[in-house]
Formats: C-alpha cells, structure tokens, sequence
C-alpha cells in the first residue's frame, strides 16, 4: 500500500531489534481473550482511481454537483470564495501541521490566527477573540455555561425564540446535566424577540439573543443591553451571517458582554453543513472565562516579536477537570481561511459585499411580493426575510428544484408549527437579478 | 554517517496584515451591482470594520512567506505523541473538494442529499465494524467533543435509570479532556493511579468503584502508550456496581483489526477522525470526534441521526432518550469524506498492517533508545513511547532542552511534559507512515543530543538556532496578555 | 528604519531521488487488471527502467522540501529584467484545470471542441487588437518559436517573391534568441550598433540595408528599456530595399494601449504570454509566444489556423503559401486559457493601465537609484532600465557580487551581464504588480548594499549567506560536466 | 483592480520623483504619430465570478466536460495522474519561479530537473537528456538538424512515413529555409518502416524511425542500426508514447545516437494537446550539438553539492548566431511534472503500467474483431493499433459519441488517403474491460 513505506527487509531487521518473532507478535502482551476473533468486516480496498469513480458517483447523488440557486441560508451561506484562498489555504504547512505546541516552527499558524482574533475583534467590536470554535451553535452554549456559572443565584439563561433552533437544542443538550435550565424568549408580531416578555422574566443568569435573528430581521440590541444592565446579567449576541456586520452597527458597540458566531461566511465552503467556523469573542473582563484558545505576542530569546498559545493555565491540559472547557482542538484551519477571506476583502470590500447581499435580498422580496407573496413581517433584515406563500406554492417549490436546480426558500412550520405555509428567503452576492426574476416569474401564481 | 535533514536557508519577514495595509486597494474582485442600491436606515449600521486593505499579491506573498515558517507533516517527520501525525494523503482532499459534497447546503433536503447520507450511513457502518460497536454517531466535531457527547449519553442512561450518580473514576494516565468532559456533565473526578508497570489495577478501580460513580473513563492504549491488560476485570467491576465504561479511542491507530473496543467490555468510546483516519490537523483543526456505542446506550445518541429504509437515507429525529444535538448541523462533514476515503482506500487488511507497523516503529525507536533517554516503563509498547529526562538531569538538561534542540536537526519535537504521570515526559509517536530511514534518522539524532547534552550543554539551551525565531518567553505572553494587534 | 524580507529559518536537506529509494516500494496506485495479461515476445521487452521506489509520502516531502528552496514571485520581488515576472493570478489556474479544456484530446475533432476553438479564435482576435496587426497565430510554444516562426514567414514570403535573400540586420540591443532565430533560416546576421543615446539611428539602418538582406530584427521597447523613436523611418528603409521588419513583443508590457505595433511599420511581431499575459514561468516554461501578421505576411501563417464560419469554428490547413506546422498539434492550449482569462480580466482599460504603472514603477527606481549605481543611458525609460557597476569598479564590487547580495536582503536579483551592449548591465524591471513599499524597499537595500561595497566589500564578495547553498562553481559544472546521476 | 497595487498617492508620489505631470506624461518621448489613435476594441473586464461563468460555458462546448471514454491516442494520450502530483507541481515556488538563473535560489528547480535527466536516460538507456524541449516534434525536427549540420556531403533526412504525420510536416518547415531535404521511408505490409527502401536511398545525412510508430507497431530498430552504422549516420528514434519504454527495450540498448520522445504521457493532461513535454536525449558524442538547457551537478563554495545550469556555451545567450539552437524557455514545469510521475511509478509502477496499457490493447483489438474489424497488420503493438472496420462503422462511431461520449478511434484515411476504413485504436490502464466490452457490443455488425 502507497501510504506504507515498509519493505519485508525493514520489517524483518526492525522485529529483530524490537526482539520479537513476528508483527503479531507485537501484540503477545494483549491477553488473547481480548482480541478480536474476526476481521474488520468493510470493503476491501480501492485503488485511487476506483475511489475517484466511487467518490464522483456518490458526490453526483447530491443536486450540489449541479450548479444550483440556492435561496435558502438559516445558517449556511452561499458565497463567492476568491481563487487564491483555496489555493493558500492547501499549503502543506498549514494544513498538515498540529496545534502550534511548538512555536519556533509555528509562526506561520500563530501570527495567521493572531491577525485573525484581530480581525474578529474589528468585526464585533470585542475586546478579545477566540482562536475559533466548533461552531457557532457550541460557541453560543459555551457562552451562555459562562453566563450561568457567574451567577450564584440563577440557573436560567433566557434565549430568544429566534435564535437558530439548532443552536437553542445545543444550549439544552449543554446545560442540562449540570442542572441548568433555558427559558425562551416568544417573538412578537414584528419578528423580533419580546422585551417586554424578558422583562418579566425571573431568575435569569444572561440572555441570548441573535441578530440577524433566525428570522432574518435586526433586533435592537441596545435595548436589551438596558435590561442586562438593570439585571445585571451577561448580555450574550449571537449570528449566524457574518457578513452582516460589513455593513450593520457591531454588537461590542451596541454592549454585548460575549459574542458566539458562525464564521463559514468568510470563505469556507458550505459543505452539508460542516466543518463551520465558531467565532467566540468577549470583552477583557471575560478574558479568564473565555474556553479554548488564545494567540498572544510575546518576544524571543533575541527580543524579536513572535506569536505563541497563552493563557493555556484555563484550559483543560493544565486544569483538567477545572478547566473552563474542555475544548482542545478547535477549527484552526477554518480561521485561517476566514483571516484569509477578510485580509482580501478588506475594508472597503466587506462593505460593499455586504451592501449587495442587503440590495439581492430586498430586491428579492419586492420580485417575490410582486408574484403574490406576503411579507410576514416589516421590520429591516440583511439578506434574509420571511415570506407567506400562496397555496400551491409547495408543489411549484418541488418542480422548480427538479426542473432548474433552484432552491425556493425554507419551510418554517417543522421549526414554528404556528407559522403555516411561511417560509425563510435568502439572497446574496451570488444571486444576480436575473436568477430573482426567473425565480419571480417561475412562482407567480 | 547518516545526514540530518535540519538545515537553514533564505526565508522572508513579513509584517503584520495591518501594517501592510493601504487606504484603496482591494484583493476582492467585487460582483458588479445590477439590482438598485437599498440603504438601511442609518441608526442600524456603522461604520465599515477596520479590516486591513490589500492587493492580491500582497495576500498571496503574505500567507505564502507565513507559511514557510511552519512544520507540517509534508516538511518532515512529526513524531507528536497522542497526535497521531501520519501523512494526510492529498487524494482525499480531492474527493472533500467535489462540487457535489462542498456545495451541498445542509437544508437541501434528505432528497436532494442522498450521497452525503449515504455516506455518512457508510462511515457509520465502517467505524462500528472498526471498533466491535453496534452503532455510530459523527456528528462531534473534535475529540473532546466526543468525551461529552459520550459522558452526555451515560449521564442521560442514569437519569434514566432514575438515579443518577456524582463522580467518575479517571486515572492519572487519561488524557486531560476526559475529566474537563466529564465536569461538563456536573460529575466530580475521583483521579486514581496507575500501577507500577503503567496500567491500572482491578483492585485500585474496585476500591474506588461505588453507587454513587457514574463509571470509568479509560484511555485504551492508554498515554503510556501501553495496553490496559485488565480492561474486562475493571469493565466487569465498574458494571457490577451499575457504573459504565467510557473508552477514549482516540489511540485506535495501535489496534485496528486486533482488539475491538466493544467486544471488551467498553460502553461508548470516541475516535479521532483526524488522527487514526488520517485527515489532516490543518494547525489545530477542525477535526471529528465520532461516537461508538452498544446496545444500551444507543437510544441515547445525539439527534439528527441517518438510517437507511429500502435504498434511500434519511434523517431522523424523534429519539425519546437522545440526548438532544450537539452540532447545528450533522458535525465535520467535510472530514466525514476524508475519513471515508481513507477507510475505502486501505480496507481491512490495510488498516490492520496501519496497527501493526504503527506498533513496530514505536518498539523500534523505544528499543533503539532506551539506553539513550530513561524509560520509566519498560514494557512492549503499542502506537507510541513514553521517555524522560531523567538520565540528563545530571547536565542539568531538560525535556524541553532536547526537544528544541530537535527541531536544529529538521524533526519535530515528541509531545512533552504528557502524560503527567511521568515527569518530564518525552512521548514519541512515529505513526506508521514514517519509514526506517526516517525513524533511523530520528535515532540518531536524538543520540546525537544526548551526547551534547554531556559535551556541550550549552548549545541545547540556546536551541533553537535555525528557526526564524529563537525560544519564546511563554510567560511574558501569559503575564502582559496581548490577544490583538 | 525600512526591515528588509530576508532573513534565515528552518529548512530541509534532501537527498536525491534514489538516494532514498527501497526495492519493494510504489508511490503509486496501480489500477486492478481486469484482462489477462498478454505477455510481449520476450525479445521486443527490457528490463524495467531503473526508477527510484519510494512511498507516496517519501515523493510528497522530497518535492515539499525541494520546492522550498526555490524563490518564485509569490515569495517575494522578482524584478528580473526582460522577463516580467509579475504577479500569476490564481484564478487563470483554476480557468485552465477545468475539466473540458485540461481533458480535452486534440484529435476529438471540431465539432466536439467547439470550446477551444472559440477560445483560441477569440484570443487571437484580441492579440491582434492588442498590437494593431491583422491576424494571429497561436502555435508558437515559446518567444522564441514565435521568433523562429516570424523569421521563417519572412523567408517563405521572400521565397514567394521569387528571390531569396540572404542576411539579416540585427541590433546590438537585441535578445538573443533573435540571431540564433535567423540563422535558423539561414539567415546570416549583420550587427549593427545603436547610437549613443541607446536606440537605433535611421543611418545606422540605411548603411547596413541592401537587396541580399531579408530584413531587420527589432525589440522595442529594446532590452535597454528604451522607446525606438525612430522605429518608423527605420521601417520605410527596410521596406524601401524590399525588406520586412520583425518585431520581438516580448517587451509589449511597456505599451498596452499606447502604441500598437502594428501602426508603426512592423511586418510581423511575436508576444510573450508567459510575460506580458501573466502566465506562470514554471522555472522555465511552458510558455507560450503567439505571433501577430499584417495582411502582407498572412498567407505564410502556419497550419491549422483557426477560423469561424456563422458561429461555428474549425482549423483549416488548406493555405498554399504556409511554412506549415510547427508544433504537433495547436500550440500550448493551458498556456492561451490562462492569458485569455487574464486580459478578460483585465480589459482594455485595465491593460494600459498595466502598461501606465509598469512604466511608472521602472522610471521610479531609475531616477530613485541613478545617484547609487551608474546609469549608462540617462533618459526616461519604459518598463524597465539597465545599471552597471561602474561606480563600484573602484570597490572591486561587480554586478554579481551585488546581485548576490540582494539574496540576502530577500529579493531576487535582477537581470546580470545582459544587455551585453552595457558592460556588468543590472537590468531592473518592477512590473506593475509590485506596490510601491516593495519598491522602496528594493531601492533601499540597493543602497544599503551600495554603502556595504564602500565599507564592507568583503560581505558582498561572501553573498549570499542565507541561501542554503553559497555561490556555485559554474566553471566546474561546465568543465567536467555531470549530467545526471 | 486587485492586481495593481497602486493607490491614488502612490501614483502622485511616484510622478513627483520622476518628475512627470502624469501617467500620460511617462510616454512623452514617444512620437505622437507613433501612438495609437484608439485605444484596444476588446470586451470589457470580467469580475472573478463572471469570468467562471463565461469559462465553464466555453469548457462545456467541449465534449471532455463530460467524463469521455477515449479510444484515440495519436500523440496525446489519456492516462491516470496521482492527486498528488497537480498538488505538488501547483507550489507556488515551482510554479512562479523563471529559469534558474541564480542558484542559489532556485535549487528546488535544479535538483528537480537534474532528477528528470536522470529518470530520462534511465529510461531511454541514453547518456544525455536535456532539460526538455517544446514537444517531441520540435525536439525530433532539431535532432534532424543535427544530425543534417554534422555531415558535409549529404543534406537528406530520411523519415519513416510512420513518423508521426504532425511531426514529419515540422521536420519540414524547420529543416526547409536552411536548404535541407526530407525523404520519406515507406512503410511496408507488416505496417512497418520498409527497410529495403531505406537500404536504396542515397545522400542521407540520417535517418529518423519512430517506435512505436504511428500504427502502434513496435520497429525493429536494431535492424536500422546496423543500416546506419553502414552508412556511418546517425540514427534519430522518436516516440509519442513514453510508457511504452517501461516495457520495450530502450532505444540506447539498440543503438539510436538521438531520441526525441513526447512526455505527455508522464503525469500531464491532454490540455488540447498542449503544453506537452518533448523529451531530447543523445549519447556522450552528441553532448555539445544537443539544443536547451542542460543541469550539471557542481560544488557550492563552502565544498557543498548543488547543481547549475551548464554548457550554456551552446545557447543562444551567449552564442546568438552561433548556438546550436534558438531555444530559450522550455517546458520546465512540465519537466518536474514528470519526474514527479516518474518517482511516483517508481521501477514497479512503470513497468506494470505498461503492461497494463498492453493488455488492454491486445483485448480491444480480440474484442473489435469478435466484433468484425479486421486487424490491418499482424505485428507486435504497445497500446495502438489499425483496424480495417465495417461500412456502416462511421455512422455508429458518430452516433457512440453523441450517445455515450465514447471516441471508437481515429480516421487514418486523412493522413493516409491509401487507408480507407481503416482506424487507428488505443487502449490505456484507464480503460476498463467493461468499457472495451460495451464499445464491442455497440460496434457488432
Ligand atoms: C488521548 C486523547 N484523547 C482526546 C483528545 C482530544 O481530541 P481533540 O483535540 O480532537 O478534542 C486527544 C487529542 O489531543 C487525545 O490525544
Ligand atoms: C526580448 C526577448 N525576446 C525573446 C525572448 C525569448 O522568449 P522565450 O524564452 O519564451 O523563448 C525573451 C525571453 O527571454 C526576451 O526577453
């Protein structure tokens, strides 16, 4: 096999070193009842080009090997990836390197995701980043473990209703064995998370709150930051769509205390959903809470700058079962790409993608009204919005997908039984007007 | 006389991003508006983020010149203990990077999905057949995210069971996760020790073994690099008490095709996609932590989860006892792939000989240095070697010392100061993908350090010379934190 | 203060391939035979050749590492003079690898190769509006084909008209690939001087031209990085002698959308795509060198040619006048994908732009740096301009010992020892895609090396140092030649 | 755009310096008669996006969009290449690096090429081999040439007609304006080069055989040796498909002074038949006639190995008129590409490769005749050869294309107007059985 370098010759003269008489015999030390009494029952191996023919015929069972128009986000983001990072991004030295342990020969990975948690502190107006997280479902439940363990009286933490749903589970599956406990927050008429109900709310630890929320719509986070600082709680943002703070005022300035977000935006594939990128970011009085990693300069033996993991005395190698996390390796390679796409965006890029996203999707809806539907909600949203749709909608949905490869929307009833026949629209710089009014025409009714 | 790879050459600075920046430059090529311009009101945006502003040369040069300040396994031998640092092959990248799985939208529906299913149905299938497990979960993104989900599910079987229980037992030997993991789920760790020879003790895991502990979580070869001999005993132990055995699989590379974790007494253990099956650490992830369990606690795996009825695959959702989901989608797809091709590319007989020669060049190196590094347990070993600095002390020369001095020769350090059983650890992993060459070259260049360790000790403390930065002063990092520029 | 890029870091010795090769290993995976096995008679077959075995991971980190040695554009400034090393976009990668161009078999015929002719033909179609000409060939593999290819049109037409002719006129400017290109043809070369402001003086011309000379060869921009002002009357005396006028485009980045080869009396005229058109120099080619005609030279242009009827398009061969082929099949097919992706890229605006900021980096350094190192031809410059070292004569520093040292500093040395009409020439060409700090940056180290030949000169004659080999003995090499091991 | 750096004060700046008004003003010295009037009439700039739009339509105008089946070699073959060389060959320090003109910096490139004139004459039992040339054509038409320069009384190149057509008509274009003449060999029932005939010819400065040849038949160049050691000329073998040689015996054990080959089959896609890669190798005798570049070993300074480009005394640099060739750049990174394959082959890989190839062609050319082709020649054959096919044949082929992209051979009728009906066939390692199998079911008459 290709990847096993041993000639029957090394294998020979290394058993003779190691003393013993056969490979099997490597294994006399595992008394025999414990070993296994039959083979690894799989297909036998394929060679590289078997696997490509394989591989290819799996891969085209996904309507994804056709170009298709996907109008669907709620948490995964259709955009464009500039040529070069894919390519930079492939470089042996970053991809087959492990966590920077060692950091005379790590610069690269170390300085790469020290500019990163700067770039994410410049994006959410947060004192401090993160190194990354799984995504940002975890990121949110961590965040809201940190909000819970300050509090010594409550053991609730209050999260809007339009949080992503998967996120809000995640928070359950998080917290409940350790005897914590979620409340939701209801949404109002508007779609957006209900002050006053939060306002009643007893016995709260923090509260979460996404926005753009999964509705789409921008909720006005200072108004919650009131409530936090009344009840002097952690106020706790969350997002799913990066982009949107290319162009939306950044929740440090707006007085969220932690930030958890999902970063796949900022170049990473959509692959069904996996590997995202969790961005967790808060601010210094949080610096000793925050779980997983940090970079942070420092100076070599010669006074040079450099780049090494610090503040590893919260994490779990050190503190073990004190530990604020149990987090070790993170989604290190996802950062880099995410650095990656921001240093070729740019200031002035960030802007103005985001600006079209904003642009598609309100385009979009004007299109989508035009053909019949209903807006359930008139409250400003980045790029994606909620929809009523006539009747027949359903079906039209079925045919467009088989028919043009197009993905018209996102059924909210199995996520909000209340919201029949509603679904969740997206648009972003990847949609052009075109693909909207052939979309428009397709479902007027 | 063997020549090592270690060697200097011309390599470039860089500085930071920010400093590079220039007001009007874009490496982005921006899509050409063709729909009006719609502004937010004013009070919800602010101002553009202050991200640094680039030609795309300038990020092409930037990551090209940090790059070449990094150590993959591509530039030499890694022998990182516990990290499994085998080559990463770059066929599987191509099958992750086909349109039809990095294009695919995680809502497009279980119809339109059918080969990301499938696939992960497979990899399912593969992984229980691997480990003697009845069924699988992918959706942990990591390691340690496997140790919760598993803790997750023996804590839910308790609840259950409508008792549930304080503490878990965690030998000195486990792998710092497993007890962080396990105080996520609320349980308190009972640390016991290890025996003499390296391996835990019917009679020790008995003594601590109650009503009131939830179970075991044992790391099987455990971060000695040794096989725990008494795992049925201390399983049978921990069962008879009402107790479960968590199995960290994160070293299966040692035994594929020899022991299956659940045919011994193990109730769930985890695996690290991103070290047995060979996909790639890429500086710190992302990785993927499946979960394998039996019978009993498979009513409690995370939520969604892929069954197959006829010949199409689909999610389901509505399991009373899940554990509710941990991921916002199915877990690491993209690594999903990787792994799966892996597993297809070696079969059966392939992933035994990875066992087998994996084990053969950790006795070699272990065989091979014992005069030279002391080894505090001097048994066979499985995947990896655990040394200290003991016979260096008198130079007054560290762990630490040695290893910086390693990277002058062109390797990457053992993982050091791990397991924390042993003082000064020096814990070699060669992974099978290293060749005798590579592993003789290895030798003797730790030989060679040990003799300066005697000769010329001073050259080992002012280690690392050939790197472009010398040793860096971890606790000015720690004590003035600076996180961002 | 300014750092500069060079600086020294880990690095890998490797040995050559079969240094580390091990009877019994294979890199790669053989397809499954599927047939019988059809032996050959024992007679017609060989041993196997004697290639190196070796693992895949052994192949990835020999090239991983040898690729480390080398500097490219993305690690860092390239201002090697005549070969406009600017930046390679990474998307024109990705355009050429598409399947239906990388895939496609030359002989599927037109009808299923609709996409590469279309391509070709609309390429064509903007070269030629790119130089002012009026048809275009493709085929040439290289400048230099493209040279021969020219040359030998000019020889078939005077063939055609019935008296063949025997010399060609060729400035001391010239590259010099243009006399080895005429000899080719049997042409033999008259030289002929420029005057001393560096171009070409119309007496020169008029002296050298009679009835037996087929023509000139001109480069302009010349290798001196200066404009031919004279270019036009220079024409009309070739012409007036019967005689045509080749053009050398290699230096056509100085001139996009200024001037137009084909306004000014140029007969024929070759591009560089792997210059002017960003494609990658691949550490010497595939390049690729089109050639540009009037309507007089048409009819020679090689087969096929590429033609479009309504909108299909097909290859003709059936021209009676054509030298005929000169490549095995269209050309370098990956090479026009990447330029035709690069000046759509790029359009019309885009493209004198290029030109603007090429000529606008070069005039830079030549006015920043004229009070450093001597500058034979004082006058503004095009793309590029040529130094000597003859202000550091006196030091005993030549152009060597400085362009060595530039390797130190992280830049890669421009152009040495050519043109050969500047004695120790140092030919500096930015290209566009170098941002000022860059340039400042090079123009800084020029003079910090400037300053060392006074106060150091020993720390130049010793450059490089960072490398991971010093100066190699070319004398050696050439003397006792080994050519393989 | 984002490759030009330059910003508005950059530009200002850098003009002060030189002293220029503006941008404009840099091409003052220009005569404004000899400036264009208007400026350059092509489409205007594509953004990222546009551009792999408009480039996947134009690939999808090529049937290889689609995974083909590709029964034709002539020239350009279809084989499999390992994910790793693409990968490995895409490092930007290969890729983006000129001519190894200092060595210091450019080992990578000089030990890599070093390495693939080594694998070379392993290959081709020769003592030299270049750095590469352009393709095998134009390395065969400059072994004619030398082989033309070095005798005083002759100046005839005899060919084989079996010479690759594309390859015999560029021996002509370059060998014609210096005065020199091709001969034709003709080719005899057995579909090899006609000996006889060759025995007849007078004033021939050389001759050129290829195998093999262009029938896929295998020459008896031992048989040619003895003719042109009689003759005291040199002996020019040529080949398209170089796996070939890791079966066949080479052509240095059968006496060729010069081979020139085509590479392509060595990890390089077909690319529309280029950039390929000719290979050009001699004995020790033909060393300084040999075009290109050439690597040497030598010393460094300080007693170090490295390697240099050398006997840069033949090249055009420094000889101008005099070199033995105009050649300048070649095809360098294709050179790397195939010693990357090579090493990856490895002695084993290449030689069951080849057989491989061989097998396959021997059970296409049973299986067309199962299926009523007749086989033109009986004589032994690599991985081509030339079938006598049915009347209706070229209707079916048509109809296998548009069916089932399946190419069933290549038409030798327009290179041999003598050959009607008749098709030349190739089978490689990346044709399975089932593949050949449906094409003879298709093709029953
Ligand atoms: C034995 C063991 N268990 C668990 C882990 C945690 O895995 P991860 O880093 O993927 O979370 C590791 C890796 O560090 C390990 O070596
Ligand atoms: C002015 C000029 N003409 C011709 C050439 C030859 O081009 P190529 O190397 O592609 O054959 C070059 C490149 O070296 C050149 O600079």
């Amino acid at each position: 096999m290709r990847y096993l370098p041993h000639t029957r010759d090394d294998i020979e003269t290394m058993l003779k070193v190691t003393g013993h008489s056969s490979l099997d015999d490597l294994f006399a030390g595992i008394p025999d009842h414990l070993k296994t009494k039959q083979g690894i029952d799989i297909p036998e191996s394929l060679s590289e080009w078997e696997l490509n023919t394989h591989m290819e015929a799996l891969a085209s069972l996904n309507i994804a090997c056709k170009t298709y128009k996907c109008f669907i986000g709620a948490g995964s983001y259709d955009h464009y990836i500039p040529a070069i990072i894919p390519y930079l991004i492939s470089r042996s030295e970053f991809m087959t390197a492990y966590t920077p342990y060692q950091p005379e020969v790590s610069q690269g990975t170390l300085q790469g995701i020290y500019e990163f948690q700067t770039m994410i502190t410049e994006l959410l107006g947060m004192d401090i980043a993160t190194a990354s997280h799984y995504d940002c479902g975890t990121a949110l439940a961590e965040a809201c473990l940190i909000a819970l363990r300050k509090s010594s009286t409550d053991n609730k933490i209050a999260v809007s209703s339009l949080v992503h749903p998967s996120h809000r589970q995640i928070i359950q599956t998080y917290i409940r064995p350790a005897g914590f406990e979620m409340v939701e927050i209801p949404y109002t008429k508007e779609g957006l998370t209900d002050i006053a109900a939060l306002e009643q709310m007893k016995g709260i630890a923090g509260i979460a709150v996404q926005s753009p929320n999964f509705f789409g719509n921008i909720e006005d986070l200072k108004a919650f930051k009131t409530i936090t600082e009344a009840k002097n709680i952690l106020f706790i943002v969350s997002f799913t769509e990066a982009l949107a703070y290319g162009l939306l005022k950044n929740p440090g300035s707006l007085g969220a205390d932690l930030v958890a977000g999902e970063g796949q935006s900022l170049g990473l594939a959509k692959s069904f959903g996996g590997p995202g990128l969790g961005l967790l970011a808060g601010t210094h009085k949080q610096m000793r809470s925050l779980p997983g990693r940090l970079i942070g300069k420092t100076k070599d033996a010669n006074g040079a700058d450099g780049f090494v993991l610090t503040l590893a005395t919260r994490e779990q190698h050190i503190r073990r079962e004190k530990a604020s996390s149990n987090i070790c390796s993170n989604n290190g390679l996802n950062a880099m790409t995410a650095a990656m796409y921001l240093a070729t965006a740019g200031k002035t890029g960030i802007r103005e993608i985001a600006l079209q996203n904003h642009d598609k999707a309100e385009y979009l809806k004007k299109s989508l009204m035009s053909s019949g539907f209903l807006p359930a909600f008139h409250t400003p949203f980045f790029n994606e919005f909620v929809m009523k749709v006539p009747e027949n909608f359903e079906k039209k949905r079925k045919t467009l997908i088989d028919d043009h490869c197009v993905f018209a929307g996102l059924n909210l009833e199995p996520f909000y039984p209340e919201l029949k026949q509603h679904y969740l629209f997206c648009a972003t710089e990847t949609i052009s007007k075109d693909d909207i009014d052939n979309l428009a025409k397709e479902v007027r009714s | 006389m063997i020549q090592q790879p270690g060697t200097s050459g011309l390599i470039f600075n860089e500085p930071l991003l920010w400093e590079k920046s220039r007001m009007g430059r874009c490496a982005m090529s921006l899509p050409k508006p063709d729909v009006d311009r719609n502004a937010l009101d004013a009070d919800l945006t602010g101002d553009a983020p202050n991200l640094p502003e680039l030609s795309e040369l300038d990020v092409v040069r930037h990551y090209t010149r940090l790059s070449q300040w990094n150590f993959g396994v591509d530039s030499g031998m890694y022998p990182l203990g516990s990290c499994t640092m085998k080559y990463n092959p770059k066929t599987n990248e191509v099958q992750a990077a086909r349109q039809g799985f990095s294009g695919a939208h995680p809502l497009s529906g279980d119809e339109f999905s059918q080969g990301a299913l499938k696939l992960m149905y497979n990899l399912e299938q593969f992984l229980a057949k691997i480990t003697g497990f009845h069924a699988v979960t992918l959706q942990p993104a990591a390691g340690a995210h496997g140790e919760l989900c598993g803790m997750l599910m023996i804590h839910a079987w308790h609840a259950r069971n409508g008792r549930q229980r304080s503490k878990i037992i965690i030998p000195d030997t486990a792998h710092g996760t497993n007890p962080a993991s396990a105080s996520l789920c609320g349980y308190e760790s009972v640390n016991i020790k290890s025996g003499p020879n390296g391996i835990l003790e019917p009679e020790t895991v008995a003594a601590a073994m109650d009503e009131d502990t939830a179970g075991i979580m044992v790391t099987n070869p455990n971060t000695l690099g040794l096989f725990e001999t008494h795992i049925k005993e201390i399983a049978d132990i921990v069962h008879s008490k009402g107790g479960l055995v968590y199995g960290d699989g994160a070293n299966m590379n040692a035994i594929m095709g020899i022991v299956k974790p659940g045919e011994i007494g193990i109730d769930v253990l985890h695996l690290n996609l991103h070290k047995t099956f060979s996909t790639p650490h890429g500086g710190g992830g992302p990785g993927s932590g499946p979960v394998a369990v039996g019978k009993t606690l498979e009513p409690f795996l995370p939520v969604p989860r892929v069954v197959k009825d006829l010949n199409t695959y689909k999610f389901i959702t509505d399991c009373p006892d899940t554990i509710g989901r941990i991921h916002t989608f199915y877990g690491h797809f993209g690594i999903m792939v990787r792994a799966y091709s892996y597993i297809l590319s070696m079969g059966a007989q392939g992933l035994t000989d990875v066992s087998k020669l994996a084990v053969l060049n950790a006795n070699y190196i272990k065989e091979s240095l014992k005069g030279t590094l002391n080894l505090p347990y001097d048994r066979p070993c499985m995947h990896e070697c655990v040394f200290n600095d003991e016979f260096q002390k008198q130079y007054h020369i560290t762990t630490m010392d040695m290893a910086k001095r390693l990277l002058d020769y062109g390797f990457h350090p053992p993982t050091v100061y791990f397991p924390l059983v042993v003082e000064g650890a020096f814990m070699v992993e060669p992974t099978e993908t290293e060749s005798k060459e590579n592993i003789d070259q290895f030798i003797h260049a730790v030989k060679s350090i040990a003799q300066e360790a005697k000769d010329n000790p001073e050259q080992l403390k002012k280690a690392p010379r050939l790197t472009k930065v010398t040793r860096l002063d971890e606790v000015l990092a720690a004590r003035k934190p600076c996180l961002r520029g």
